[in-house]
């Protein structure tokens, strides 16, 4: 997972997740309130600049981390350039759609621009990191259990995977398409069972911690953390007052 | 398939995001009853949530290349019922979009309400009413799930139809155009999670 | 004598929900700061032992006792034991709840119902004696298989237990990271914490251990000092086991004159280090040679 | 002699798709019929060698030969060379994947595409092979770890391979476990299977092995017979392993004239009858002893 390696290898690892959140709750907002569409674009660029000249994640890590939701974005436009439908006379027709340039610009500005803000969120910060931010933004304690339990355990079960997979190919299971199906069937059904096996001894591992109840953890404290989240706020005002003013 | 970040226009993202929250609230108030009584299920659904993700970013011998991948949210809905769902989708939802860019935050609640919402409650019912009719179990397993991810396309599509209504046909051929463009991938998809699901459910008897 | 046992097993048994048995009427006791290894084969009841020692299985017949009493099973009573006496697991991916290692470890002492700074200092400090301080900031799915059991068990010190299990921590590592895991136990031995460690390997054992408790089919066949095991051939054939190469080696090269029959090597690096120290016909067996010794009590 | 070569790698190298090394320039050969072990610490490439062997890596550099031509990368290609070349990975958990034994093993011949009764006979075949067949109709998950293991290798031997790799087979394993495993790989050997097996114990490599090769950092660094491995310290040391420690026996007692400097023995079980056959001061080298015997090339 790309996403993974940038967040725990960037210049901004140990920036407060206080500060990137607040940095990029302004970039989607700037990307609603922008006015026109070539703003949304600068504020797109503006955010992916900071991420990749700021924190220094790497520009080919942040294309291809980008080039999915970008190709969603691109079937989308493609329908949106088309009308289809019956006309006046009843008649079905299609063709370019009246006012799509104006439609599918508004629509790629804003969508870019949050993608940005998104990316600079995810590109600079661990998981565990947001976790503990939506800790102390007192979210219920059931989601962080199960999110911090999900992203240890994704780890686990996706070696577990990509072993059986392995496994799998050396005894010949993938050398046809048929064979194919049902060895990922059995592979499925394994882990299926996997999950009450691994969830029965974590919990058992839980108690003999003195656990059992809701998980309980303390994260590690960020330096700087009150000059850096004024500093974001600051820049993320700057950059709202930004994607209005220029309309 | 989920609608990717900033999407979706500021009423949509909000309307989609209150109609999803009451979901949230149940979901997550009959999940801690639950795990009150039953500490252990905590790292069951934490470790079925995994399995989700993990699914998710499996690609499929048939469909390789394609995005489409199965999410196991109709098998988890009927496993550990439609409501505990709700919560576990949303977290598998909320890491597409922290750890793979696919979806986002600002159409979180759209992606929640067609993925975890429509999809589960339509393969426990669908599961409910087969179980009822008395038709065999691998059958009933197939329908709810494989029906849960076609629900779920048809509602994603309706969202983004409803979002952006064609200026000739309106609504309704806008919706035609989204669900032609993702019948596509998504329609085998469908039908390959109903078959896995019915292979990992006589796996688990057998088990 | 009696006083100084920490724990003592008293005819255990116990039953599994299947009707399987997994311990058979076992007495051990557990000295205050002693380094106990509990040798068996797979199978033998090693971990349903130390399950028992954490009150996470009840005996289904006699009874355990700390300091003398009886094992309180309320709920207060368990807390009380388990913040005494710390399990770390085998596999560490069924024992790692956050892919942090700060928040993993920090998970026990907030148990332990501690404050914050508490919480902190003891975090830094589990970290710390298990050599992991570099590495509190990355997540676990980045650590290497000898750094999660590092994890593992820094988590549990960090609830300051005086009595710790360790179900086969030599498993699945290289000679490398077995030394360094060693390392992290002797400094855990010197602080005054009890050792108690599952280990089939019965080399091992004898170096490693102050007593050896001997188990197989769910029986506990002999409670015995290290120093004591080459008396206990036929017990350890009862259970399975070869006697430490160590000990047929010395028995061979006494029998060959080559050797004095006291003291008895603790390992091959000891004896190898006799034998290059006392060159032939000029033994000088006062000296005593580096590393723990044996000689038989 | 090199077409006595079943499979060759010639100055392979492995880069992951993350931009780490897996393997670098590294060369060596597997003669037909030979016992090999791959010995290097963890991480030193040893499954990534294992995986190249199989198809299951490419290499990105350098390439294989299987009887002297290139490895055919083609589908076709590659189940011609799988069909030949079996794989057994190091935890059986992650490879195992059936309800029952008896299904786990006809997984690979049913992907032969071979008919009902010939599946049938070969899992029948396999399973008697490592001793399990009264275990052919049990659930996978009932089994014990050395039981698994055992599974792990039948489903691979029922495609009838000619070379057997193995990875870390003793990993986890008691000693009676590891004695039975050894029996079964014996057989093999008997049978006309090659094998190579990756290890991190030089003991048992120096003891099993007909030829050694050396890993580490991802490099070959030799490729020797087992039989002289005594004259190899500075590669071992070179790749961080320790000299046998029967070795290092033989050669303390050589030096202390119990023992002669010619034959070397295999194992400390070799070295022990020697001991106790020439009573002092009466050598009676002449007679070979039982056990694999080594001696200086």
């Amino acid at each position: 997972m790309l996403i993974e390696q940038a967040a725990y290898g960037n210049r901004w690892r140990r920036v407060s997740p206080a500060a990137k959140g607040s940095l990029a709750l302004a970039g989607l907002l700037a990307a609603f309130v922008a006015a026109t569409p070539a703003t949304a674009a600068c504020v797109a660029l503006l955010l992916a600049l900071t991420t990749v000249l700021g924190a220094r994640v790497a520009a080919g890590v942040y294309l291809r981390v980008a080039a999915p939701a970008v190709g969603f974005l691109a079937i989308g436009s493609l329908s949106l350039l088309v009308a289809v439908g019956p006309d006046a006379a009843g008649q079905f027709t299609w063709g370019l759609a009246p006012d799509a340039a104006r439609r599918v610009a508004t629509l790629a500005g804003r969508s870019l621009a949050s993608l940005a803000a998104l990316l600079l969120l995810v590109l600079t910060t661990p998981l565990p990191d947001l976790i503990g931010l939506l800790r102390r933004l007192r979210v219920p304690e059931v989601l962080l259990d199960l999110m911090v339990l999900c992203y240890r355990m994704l780890f686990v079960l996706a070696t577990a995977v990509r072993d059986t997979l392995t496994a799998q190919s050396a005894r010949l299971g993938y050398a046809s398409l048929r064979h194919g199906w049902r060895s990922l069937g059995l592979l499925l059904a394994n882990l299926a069972v996997q999950i009450w096996q691994r969830a029965q001894a974590l919990h058992v591992a839980a108690v003999a911690r003195n656990g059992g109840g809701p998980l309980r953890f303390l994260s590690p404290g960020f330096a700087n953390a009150g000059r850096d989240t004024l500093l974001a706020v600051v820049a993320g005002a700057a950059l709202i007052l930004f994607a209005v003013g220029l309309g | 398939m989920h609608i990717m970040e900033g999407f979706l226009p500021v009423e949509h993202a909000v309307g989609w995001t209150l109609a999803s929250a009451p979901f949230v609230v149940v979901g997550v108030r009959s999940l801690r009853c639950r795990l009150h009584e039953q500490p252990e299920q905590r790292m069951l659904l934490g470790v079925a949530a995994a399995f989700s993700f993990v699914l998710s970013a499996l690609k499929l011998p048939s469909v390789t290349g394609s995005c489409s991948h199965p999410t196991g949210v109709g098998l988890g809905a009927l496993l550990f019922g439609p409501t505990a769902m709700v919560p576990v989708g949303l977290v598998v939802l909320l890491f597409q979009a922290l750890l793979l860019a696919h979806g986002g935050l600002t159409t979180l609640g759209a992606n929640l309400f067609s993925m975890a919402i429509v999809g589960s409650f339509v393969a426990a019912g669908l599961f409910r009413a087969g179980r009822r009719l008395h038709l065999p179990l691998a059958a009933c397993v197939f329908a709810a799930t494989c029906f849960a991810d076609l629900a779920t396309y048809v509602t994603t599509s309706l969202q983004l139809a409803w979002a952006f209504p064609d200026p000739v046909g309106g609504f309704a051929s806008s919706f035609a155009k989204f669900a032609g463009i993702f019948a596509i991938t998504q329609i085998p998809l469908a039908i390959s999670e109903g078959l896995l699901s019915v292979l990992v459910v006589k796996a688990l008897l057998r088990f | 004598m009696a006083d100084e046992l920490l724990l003592e097993l008293q005819a255990v048994s116990h039953v599994f929900a299947d009707g399987s048995r997994g311990l058979d009427d076992c007495s051990l006791g557990i000295r205050r700061g002693s380094r106990n290894a509990l040798l068996g084969a797979n199978g033998s009841g090693k971990t349903t032992l130390l399950l028992h020692l954490n009150g996470l299985l009840q005996p289904s017949a006699g009874g355990i006792r700390i300091d003398g009493s009886p094992l309180d099973y309320s709920r207060d009573g368990l807390v009380a034991l388990r913040r005494r006496v710390g399990l770390v697991f085998q596999n560490p991916e069924r024992q790692l709840f956050s892919a942090s290692v700060f928040e993993d470890v920090s998970f026990g002492p907030l148990n332990l119902g501690l404050d914050e700074a508490e919480v902190r200092a003891r975090v830094a400090q589990a970290l710390a004696a298990v050599g992991m301080t570099e590495q509190a900031e990355r997540p676990v799915h980045h650590l290497s298989f000898g750094q999660k059991k590092r994890v593992c068990i820094a988590g549990v010190l960090a609830m300051r237990p005086e009595l710790l299990l360790l179900d086969e921590p030599m498993a699945g590592l290289d000679p490398g990271m077995q030394n360094e895991l060693l390392q992290v136990l002797d400094a855990l031995t010197a602080r005054g914490i009890s050792i108690v460690l599952a280990t089939h390997d019965v080399d091992f054992a004898y170096r490693w251990a102050d007593d050896i408790h001997l188990l197989s089919g769910g029986r506990c066949r002999a409670s015995f000092a290290a120093a004591d095991l080459p008396q206990q051939v036929a017990a350890l054939h009862d259970a399975g086991q070869p006697l430490p190469a160590v000990i047929a080696l010395h028995r061979a090269l006494v029998a060959r004159g080559v050797l004095p029959a006291e003291p008895v090597p603790g390992d091959i690096a000891q004896l190898l280090a006799w034998l290059a120290e006392t060159p032939s016909g000029e033994p000088k067996m006062n000296e005593t040679p580096p590393g723990r010794q044996r000689s038989a009590a």
